[in-house]
Protein backbone atom coordinates (compact mmCIF):
# COMPACT_ATOMS: atom_id res chain seq x y z
CA UNK A 1 0.00 0.00 0.00
CA UNK A 2 0.97 3.72 -0.06
CA UNK A 3 0.83 6.38 2.54
CA UNK A 4 1.87 10.27 2.07
CA UNK A 5 3.99 11.16 4.83
CA UNK A 6 3.59 15.61 5.29
CA UNK A 7 6.94 17.93 6.22
CA UNK A 8 6.37 21.10 7.56
CA UNK A 9 8.55 23.81 8.98
CA UNK A 10 12.08 22.88 10.66
CA UNK A 11 11.24 19.73 9.41
CA UNK A 12 10.21 20.30 5.94
CA UNK A 13 13.38 22.51 5.89
CA UNK A 14 16.20 20.00 6.85
CA UNK A 15 14.66 17.03 4.85
CA UNK A 16 14.64 19.35 1.92
CA UNK A 17 10.60 18.30 1.13
CA UNK A 18 7.35 18.87 2.28
CA UNK A 19 6.21 15.42 1.15
CA UNK A 20 6.96 11.91 0.10
CA UNK A 21 5.35 9.07 -0.96
CA UNK A 22 6.13 5.39 0.90
CA UNK A 23 5.02 1.87 -0.62
CA UNK A 24 4.70 -0.52 2.72
CA UNK A 25 3.95 -3.71 3.35
CA UNK A 26 -0.07 -3.44 5.08
CA UNK A 27 0.32 -3.70 8.76
CA UNK A 28 2.42 -0.63 8.94
CA UNK A 29 2.20 1.77 11.37
CA UNK A 30 2.90 5.56 12.31
CA UNK A 31 6.29 4.46 13.19
CA UNK A 32 7.18 2.63 10.45
CA UNK A 33 6.70 5.73 8.96
CA UNK A 34 8.37 7.85 11.00
CA UNK A 35 11.60 5.10 11.02
CA UNK A 36 11.45 5.33 7.18
CA UNK A 37 11.84 9.29 7.46
CA UNK A 38 14.31 9.48 9.98
CA UNK A 39 16.63 6.98 7.71
CA UNK A 40 16.54 9.99 4.48
CA UNK A 41 18.92 12.20 4.97
CA UNK A 42 18.78 14.60 7.39
CA UNK A 43 15.92 12.45 9.07
CA UNK A 44 18.13 12.05 11.99
CA UNK A 45 17.38 15.26 13.26
CA UNK A 46 13.93 13.95 14.47
CA UNK A 47 12.82 13.69 17.54
CA UNK A 48 12.54 9.97 18.81
CA UNK A 49 9.00 10.23 18.91
CA UNK A 50 7.57 12.96 17.08
CA UNK A 51 4.17 14.46 17.14
CA UNK A 52 1.76 12.88 13.97
CA UNK A 53 -1.04 13.02 12.91
CA UNK A 54 -3.13 10.60 10.47
CA UNK A 55 -5.74 12.49 8.11
CA UNK A 56 -5.87 15.90 10.31
CA UNK A 57 -6.15 14.20 13.55
CA UNK A 58 -3.16 13.12 15.89
CA UNK A 59 -2.76 9.75 16.75
CA UNK A 60 -0.33 7.34 17.96
CA UNK A 61 2.55 5.81 17.00
CA UNK A 62 1.37 2.29 17.02
CA UNK A 63 -2.13 2.99 14.80
CA UNK A 64 -1.97 0.86 11.72
CA UNK A 65 -2.15 2.69 8.50
CA UNK A 66 -4.46 1.91 5.38
CA UNK A 67 -3.15 2.61 1.58
CA UNK A 68 -3.95 6.42 1.18
CA UNK A 69 -3.22 7.69 4.52
CA UNK A 70 -1.82 11.18 4.78
CA UNK A 71 0.72 10.91 7.62
CA UNK A 72 1.85 14.08 8.93
CA UNK A 73 4.32 14.70 11.24
CA UNK A 74 4.29 17.55 13.28
CA UNK A 75 7.10 19.75 14.72
CA UNK A 76 6.68 21.49 17.84
CA UNK A 77 3.86 24.01 17.18
CA UNK A 78 4.10 27.64 17.78
CA UNK A 79 0.52 28.88 17.40
CA UNK A 80 -1.04 32.07 18.26
CA UNK B 1 -19.36 30.00 17.17
CA UNK B 2 -17.16 30.39 14.14
CA UNK B 3 -13.29 29.67 13.76
CA UNK B 4 -11.13 30.22 10.56
CA UNK B 5 -7.71 30.36 9.33
CA UNK B 6 -7.11 33.50 7.35
CA UNK B 7 -4.10 35.37 5.62
CA UNK B 8 -5.53 38.70 5.66
CA UNK B 9 -5.79 41.35 8.07
CA UNK B 10 -8.27 40.18 11.34
CA UNK B 11 -10.73 42.45 11.94
CA UNK B 12 -11.15 41.97 15.81
CA UNK B 13 -14.24 44.92 16.26
CA UNK B 14 -15.95 42.29 13.72
CA UNK B 15 -15.08 39.24 16.24
CA UNK B 16 -16.30 41.65 19.47
CA UNK B 17 -19.43 42.24 17.43
CA UNK B 18 -19.96 38.63 16.66
CA UNK B 19 -19.47 37.54 20.12
CA UNK B 20 -21.71 40.04 21.56
CA UNK B 21 -25.33 38.90 22.86
CA UNK B 22 -28.09 40.73 24.93
CA UNK B 23 -28.28 38.19 27.17
CA UNK B 24 -24.20 38.02 27.93
CA UNK B 25 -22.81 40.72 30.02
CA UNK B 26 -19.22 39.91 29.94
CA UNK B 27 -16.97 39.85 26.25
CA UNK B 28 -13.33 38.74 26.79
CA UNK B 29 -11.22 39.37 23.46
CA UNK B 30 -7.90 37.51 23.20
CA UNK B 31 -5.20 39.22 20.64
CA UNK B 32 -1.91 38.14 19.98
CA UNK B 33 0.26 40.21 18.26
CA UNK B 34 3.66 40.14 16.66
CA UNK B 35 6.43 41.49 19.19
CA UNK B 36 9.04 43.53 18.34
CA UNK B 37 11.24 40.76 20.21
CA UNK B 38 12.11 37.13 21.38
CA UNK B 39 14.60 35.43 23.88
CA UNK B 40 16.95 38.61 23.12
CA UNK B 41 16.90 38.88 19.56
CA UNK B 42 15.47 41.64 17.96
CA UNK B 43 12.19 40.47 15.23
CA UNK B 44 10.94 42.05 12.08
CA UNK B 45 8.28 39.71 11.39
CA UNK B 46 7.19 36.54 11.29
CA UNK B 47 5.94 34.35 8.40
CA UNK B 48 3.25 32.00 9.80
CA UNK B 49 3.02 28.56 8.27
CA UNK B 50 0.28 25.98 8.94
CA UNK B 51 -0.84 22.31 7.96
CA UNK B 52 -4.13 23.96 6.36
CA UNK B 53 -6.75 21.31 6.41
CA UNK B 54 -5.60 19.98 9.93
CA UNK B 55 -5.20 23.19 11.54
CA UNK B 56 -9.29 24.23 10.38
CA UNK B 57 -10.11 21.03 12.23
CA UNK B 58 -8.29 21.37 14.95
CA UNK B 59 -9.18 24.77 15.59
CA UNK B 60 -12.95 23.57 15.03
CA UNK B 61 -12.35 21.05 17.66
CA UNK B 62 -10.92 23.50 20.12
CA UNK B 63 -13.86 25.23 19.92
CA UNK B 64 -15.98 22.92 20.21
CA UNK B 65 -15.04 22.01 23.51
CA UNK B 66 -14.79 25.28 24.72
CA UNK B 67 -18.30 25.60 24.18
CA UNK B 68 -19.66 22.32 25.67
CA UNK B 69 -16.99 23.12 28.79
CA UNK B 70 -18.17 26.84 29.51
CA UNK B 71 -21.74 26.60 27.92
CA UNK B 72 -21.42 29.71 25.55
CA UNK B 73 -21.75 29.33 21.65
CA UNK B 74 -20.27 32.85 21.38
CA UNK B 75 -16.96 31.95 20.58
CA UNK B 76 -15.24 33.19 17.29
CA UNK B 77 -11.38 32.68 16.98
CA UNK B 78 -9.28 33.86 13.81
CA UNK B 79 -5.89 32.92 13.16
CA UNK B 80 -3.97 34.59 10.50
CA UNK B 81 -0.91 32.88 8.31
CA UNK B 82 1.53 34.04 6.15
CA UNK B 83 3.98 37.24 6.50
CA UNK B 84 3.02 39.12 9.35
CA UNK B 85 5.62 42.27 11.03
CA UNK B 86 5.79 43.86 14.18
CA UNK B 87 2.34 44.90 15.86
CA UNK B 88 0.28 43.01 13.82
CA UNK B 89 -2.42 40.64 14.86
CA UNK B 90 -1.82 37.30 14.44
CA UNK B 91 -4.49 35.61 16.52
CA UNK B 92 -7.86 36.89 18.07
CA UNK B 93 -10.44 35.18 20.26
CA UNK B 94 -13.57 36.74 21.08
CA UNK B 95 -15.65 34.72 23.77
CA UNK B 96 -18.87 36.21 25.14
CA UNK B 97 -20.48 34.75 28.12
CA UNK B 98 -23.18 35.66 31.14
CA UNK B 99 -20.89 35.32 33.54
CA UNK B 100 -17.54 37.69 33.25
CA UNK B 101 -15.33 34.68 35.35
CA UNK B 102 -16.81 31.95 32.49
CA UNK B 103 -15.78 34.40 29.74
CA UNK B 104 -12.16 34.64 31.01
CA UNK B 105 -11.78 31.14 31.78
CA UNK B 106 -13.40 29.99 28.16
CA UNK B 107 -10.48 32.64 26.14
CA UNK B 108 -7.75 30.70 28.47
CA UNK B 109 -8.92 27.99 27.32
CA UNK B 110 -8.86 28.72 23.75
CA UNK B 111 -5.57 29.78 23.73
CA UNK B 112 -3.85 27.21 25.97
CA UNK B 113 -5.26 24.84 24.08
CA UNK B 114 -4.39 26.73 20.48
CA UNK B 115 -0.17 26.80 21.85
CA UNK B 116 -0.43 23.16 22.42
CA UNK B 117 -2.53 21.63 19.51
CA UNK B 118 -3.39 24.12 16.48
CA UNK B 119 -0.29 22.58 13.29
CA UNK B 120 1.07 26.21 12.96
CA UNK B 121 4.74 27.26 12.54
CA UNK B 122 6.19 30.55 12.96
CA UNK B 123 9.72 31.47 11.34
CA UNK B 124 10.91 34.34 13.04
CA UNK B 125 12.89 37.05 10.99
CA UNK B 126 15.23 38.69 12.85
CA UNK B 127 17.24 42.46 12.11
CA UNK B 128 20.00 40.97 11.26
CA UNK B 129 18.61 39.60 8.05
CA UNK B 130 18.89 35.68 9.46
CA UNK B 131 15.64 33.23 10.35
CA UNK B 132 14.39 30.93 12.20
CA UNK B 133 11.63 28.44 13.15
CA UNK B 134 10.68 29.02 16.51
CA UNK B 135 10.68 25.81 18.75
CA UNK B 136 8.58 26.52 21.75
CA UNK B 137 9.47 23.68 23.60
CA UNK B 138 13.62 24.35 23.36
CA UNK B 139 14.99 26.10 26.40
CA UNK B 140 14.04 29.45 26.21
CA UNK B 141 17.42 31.80 26.48
CA UNK B 142 16.19 35.38 27.35
CA UNK B 143 12.59 36.80 27.70
CA UNK B 144 9.24 35.88 28.23
CA UNK B 145 7.39 34.09 26.07
CA UNK B 146 3.67 35.64 24.89
CA UNK C 1 -2.08 53.73 31.44
CA UNK C 2 -5.17 55.90 30.40
CA UNK C 3 -8.49 56.04 32.79
CA UNK C 4 -12.29 57.87 32.33
CA UNK C 5 -15.68 57.90 33.37
CA UNK C 6 -17.00 59.11 30.49
CA UNK C 7 -20.99 59.72 29.36
CA UNK C 8 -20.55 58.55 25.66
CA UNK C 9 -20.29 55.47 23.56
CA UNK C 10 -17.13 53.51 24.59
CA UNK C 11 -14.74 53.05 21.47
CA UNK C 12 -13.09 49.43 22.35
CA UNK C 13 -11.09 49.20 19.35
CA UNK C 14 -9.22 52.80 20.22
CA UNK C 15 -8.64 50.97 23.82
CA UNK C 16 -7.02 48.36 21.63
CA UNK C 17 -4.93 50.47 19.55
CA UNK C 18 -3.98 52.02 22.74
CA UNK C 19 -2.83 49.47 24.89
CA UNK C 20 -0.79 47.95 21.43
CA UNK C 21 2.95 47.93 21.85
CA UNK C 22 5.62 46.61 19.81
CA UNK C 23 7.38 44.99 22.45
CA UNK C 24 4.13 43.47 23.93
CA UNK C 25 2.52 40.17 22.19
CA UNK C 26 -1.02 39.38 24.32
CA UNK C 27 -3.72 42.36 24.83
CA UNK C 28 -6.70 41.67 26.70
CA UNK C 29 -9.71 43.11 26.36
CA UNK C 30 -12.28 42.92 28.77
CA UNK C 31 -16.04 44.07 27.37
CA UNK C 32 -18.96 44.65 29.97
CA UNK C 33 -22.23 45.00 27.93
CA UNK C 34 -26.45 45.76 29.67
CA UNK C 35 -27.85 42.46 29.59
CA UNK C 36 -31.33 42.00 28.89
CA UNK C 37 -31.97 39.99 31.64
CA UNK C 38 -31.19 39.87 35.84
CA UNK C 39 -32.02 37.96 38.57
CA UNK C 40 -34.73 36.24 36.13
CA UNK C 41 -36.07 39.99 35.08
CA UNK C 42 -36.13 41.22 31.80
CA UNK C 43 -34.25 44.54 31.99
CA UNK C 44 -34.67 47.47 29.14
CA UNK C 45 -31.45 49.18 30.57
CA UNK C 46 -29.18 50.54 32.96
CA UNK C 47 -28.80 54.09 34.37
CA UNK C 48 -25.67 54.19 35.73
CA UNK C 49 -25.23 56.67 38.18
CA UNK C 50 -21.50 57.45 39.95
CA UNK C 51 -19.92 59.83 42.57
CA UNK C 52 -17.91 61.43 39.74
CA UNK C 53 -14.68 63.09 41.94
CA UNK C 54 -14.30 59.64 43.77
CA UNK C 55 -14.87 57.44 40.77
CA UNK C 56 -12.39 58.70 38.55
CA UNK C 57 -9.64 58.86 41.24
CA UNK C 58 -10.40 55.29 42.54
CA UNK C 59 -10.23 54.20 38.94
CA UNK C 60 -6.61 55.87 38.33
CA UNK C 61 -5.92 54.04 41.77
CA UNK C 62 -6.64 49.99 40.83
CA UNK C 63 -5.13 51.06 37.69
CA UNK C 64 -1.76 52.22 38.55
CA UNK C 65 -2.14 48.67 41.12
CA UNK C 66 -2.66 46.86 38.14
CA UNK C 67 0.48 48.15 36.30
CA UNK C 68 2.64 48.14 39.69
CA UNK C 69 1.63 44.72 40.14
CA UNK C 70 1.84 43.07 37.06
CA UNK C 71 4.27 45.04 35.33
CA UNK C 72 2.76 47.10 32.07
CA UNK C 73 2.15 50.38 32.10
CA UNK C 74 -0.92 49.47 28.88
CA UNK C 75 -3.64 49.14 30.58
CA UNK C 76 -6.43 51.72 29.38
CA UNK C 77 -9.90 51.85 30.67
CA UNK C 78 -13.45 53.90 30.29
CA UNK C 79 -16.76 53.67 32.47
CA UNK C 80 -19.17 54.86 30.93
CA UNK C 81 -22.21 56.08 32.86
CA UNK C 82 -25.99 57.39 31.92
CA UNK C 83 -28.75 55.87 30.82
CA UNK C 84 -27.65 52.87 28.94
CA UNK C 85 -29.46 50.27 26.64
CA UNK C 86 -29.27 45.90 26.39
CA UNK C 87 -26.09 45.17 24.77
CA UNK C 88 -24.35 48.63 25.23
CA UNK C 89 -21.18 48.75 26.32
CA UNK C 90 -20.79 50.35 30.28
CA UNK C 91 -17.24 49.15 30.58
CA UNK C 92 -14.02 47.86 28.61
CA UNK C 93 -10.65 47.21 30.00
CA UNK C 94 -7.67 46.86 27.98
CA UNK C 95 -4.34 45.30 29.46
CA UNK C 96 -1.45 45.02 26.66
CA UNK C 97 1.60 42.92 28.35
CA UNK C 98 4.56 40.96 26.64
CA UNK C 99 3.48 37.64 28.47
CA UNK C 100 -0.25 36.40 27.94
CA UNK C 101 -0.80 34.84 31.48
CA UNK C 102 0.37 38.05 32.61
CA UNK C 103 -2.25 40.35 30.80
CA UNK C 104 -5.20 38.29 31.66
CA UNK C 105 -4.64 38.48 35.58
CA UNK C 106 -4.25 42.18 35.13
CA UNK C 107 -7.00 42.31 33.34
CA UNK C 108 -9.19 40.28 36.30
CA UNK C 109 -7.61 42.33 38.76
CA UNK C 110 -8.74 45.44 37.48
CA UNK C 111 -12.69 44.16 36.84
CA UNK C 112 -12.72 42.55 40.14
CA UNK C 113 -11.59 45.90 42.14
CA UNK C 114 -13.82 47.97 39.94
CA UNK C 115 -16.53 45.75 41.15
CA UNK C 116 -15.34 46.34 44.85
CA UNK C 117 -14.41 49.90 45.13
CA UNK C 118 -15.22 51.72 42.07
CA UNK C 119 -18.22 54.31 43.29
CA UNK C 120 -20.67 53.57 40.10
CA UNK C 121 -24.47 52.31 40.92
CA UNK C 122 -26.59 51.32 38.75
CA UNK C 123 -30.70 51.66 38.27
CA UNK C 124 -32.07 48.35 36.01
CA UNK C 125 -35.04 49.21 33.82
CA UNK C 126 -37.62 46.09 33.88
CA UNK C 127 -40.13 45.36 30.84
CA UNK C 128 -42.99 45.67 33.34
CA UNK C 129 -41.95 49.83 33.92
CA UNK C 130 -40.08 49.37 37.20
CA UNK C 131 -37.14 49.76 38.00
CA UNK C 132 -34.50 49.38 40.65
CA UNK C 133 -31.09 49.92 42.30
CA UNK C 134 -28.92 46.81 42.11
CA UNK C 135 -27.72 45.28 44.81
CA UNK C 136 -24.37 42.77 44.15
CA UNK C 137 -24.23 42.26 47.80
CA UNK C 138 -27.94 41.37 48.54
CA UNK C 139 -28.56 37.64 47.42
CA UNK C 140 -29.04 36.72 44.01
CA UNK C 141 -32.63 34.99 43.18
CA UNK C 142 -32.31 33.65 39.79
CA UNK C 143 -29.72 33.63 37.74
CA UNK C 144 -25.87 34.63 36.72
CA UNK C 145 -24.08 38.00 37.50
CA UNK C 146 -22.00 38.96 35.10
CA UNK D 1 -17.34 72.92 62.67
CA UNK D 2 -19.28 72.22 59.64
CA UNK D 3 -19.15 68.56 57.33
CA UNK D 4 -21.20 67.75 54.25
CA UNK D 5 -22.35 64.27 53.96
CA UNK D 6 -23.30 62.90 50.57
CA UNK D 7 -25.81 60.37 50.00
CA UNK D 8 -26.42 58.39 46.13
CA UNK D 9 -28.21 55.83 44.63
CA UNK D 10 -30.88 54.12 46.80
CA UNK D 11 -29.43 56.07 49.77
CA UNK D 12 -30.31 59.57 48.16
CA UNK D 13 -33.80 57.89 47.09
CA UNK D 14 -34.93 56.72 50.57
CA UNK D 15 -33.35 60.00 52.48
CA UNK D 16 -34.89 62.00 49.45
CA UNK D 17 -31.50 64.29 49.06
CA UNK D 18 -28.02 63.87 47.73
CA UNK D 19 -26.53 66.28 50.09
CA UNK D 20 -26.75 67.55 54.09
CA UNK D 21 -24.61 70.04 55.90
CA UNK D 22 -24.23 69.11 59.29
CA UNK D 23 -22.82 71.33 62.06
CA UNK D 24 -20.75 68.95 64.45
CA UNK D 25 -18.63 69.49 67.57
CA UNK D 26 -14.92 69.26 66.66
CA UNK D 27 -13.30 65.94 67.55
CA UNK D 28 -16.26 64.41 65.45
CA UNK D 29 -16.00 61.32 63.33
CA UNK D 30 -17.08 59.44 60.57
CA UNK D 31 -19.47 57.35 62.61
CA UNK D 32 -20.82 60.55 64.11
CA UNK D 33 -22.29 61.98 60.57
CA UNK D 34 -22.80 57.88 59.90
CA UNK D 35 -25.35 58.39 63.57
CA UNK D 36 -26.63 61.94 61.97
CA UNK D 37 -27.84 60.66 58.71
CA UNK D 38 -29.56 57.31 60.78
CA UNK D 39 -31.66 59.76 62.91
CA UNK D 40 -32.75 61.96 59.57
CA UNK D 41 -36.26 59.91 58.18
CA UNK D 42 -35.92 57.17 56.31
CA UNK D 43 -32.25 57.15 57.60
CA UNK D 44 -32.89 53.36 59.61
CA UNK D 45 -32.05 51.89 55.92
CA UNK D 46 -28.45 52.14 56.67
CA UNK D 47 -26.79 49.69 57.21
CA UNK D 48 -24.85 49.55 60.47
CA UNK D 49 -21.52 50.41 59.46
CA UNK D 50 -21.82 51.91 55.49
CA UNK D 51 -18.94 52.19 53.39
CA UNK D 52 -17.90 55.90 53.76
CA UNK D 53 -15.24 57.85 52.34
CA UNK D 54 -13.97 61.36 53.36
CA UNK D 55 -12.75 63.30 50.24
CA UNK D 56 -12.69 60.50 47.93
CA UNK D 57 -11.03 58.16 49.65
CA UNK D 58 -12.22 55.37 51.81
CA UNK D 59 -12.50 55.78 55.48
CA UNK D 60 -13.10 53.59 58.76
CA UNK D 61 -15.74 54.67 61.11
CA UNK D 62 -13.50 56.07 63.47
CA UNK D 63 -11.39 58.92 61.31
CA UNK D 64 -11.25 62.19 63.00
CA UNK D 65 -13.12 64.64 60.78
CA UNK D 66 -12.25 68.06 59.84
CA UNK D 67 -14.02 71.04 58.81
CA UNK D 68 -15.20 70.95 55.14
CA UNK D 69 -14.97 67.65 54.97
CA UNK D 70 -16.84 65.43 52.21
CA UNK D 71 -18.58 62.32 53.64
CA UNK D 72 -19.66 60.10 51.36
CA UNK D 73 -21.96 57.37 52.49
CA UNK D 74 -21.73 54.63 49.96
CA UNK D 75 -24.26 52.25 48.76
CA UNK D 76 -23.19 48.89 47.62
CA UNK D 77 -21.15 49.45 44.72
CA UNK D 78 -22.32 48.06 41.03
CA UNK D 79 -20.07 48.99 38.38
CA UNK D 80 -19.11 47.25 35.10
Amino acid sequence: MTVTALLFASYADVLQRESIEFTLPHGATVSDVVSRVRALPGGAMLPPTPLVAVNHEYARADVVLSSGDEVAIIPPVAGG
Amino acid sequence: MRTAIVDDVIDTAALLDEAQRDSNGAIVLFVGTVRDNNSGRLVTGIDYACYGAMAARELASICAEAAERFATVDIVVEHRIGHLTVGETSLAIAVGHARRATAYEASRYVIEQIKRRLPIWKREEYTDGTREWVDPTAVAVVGPES
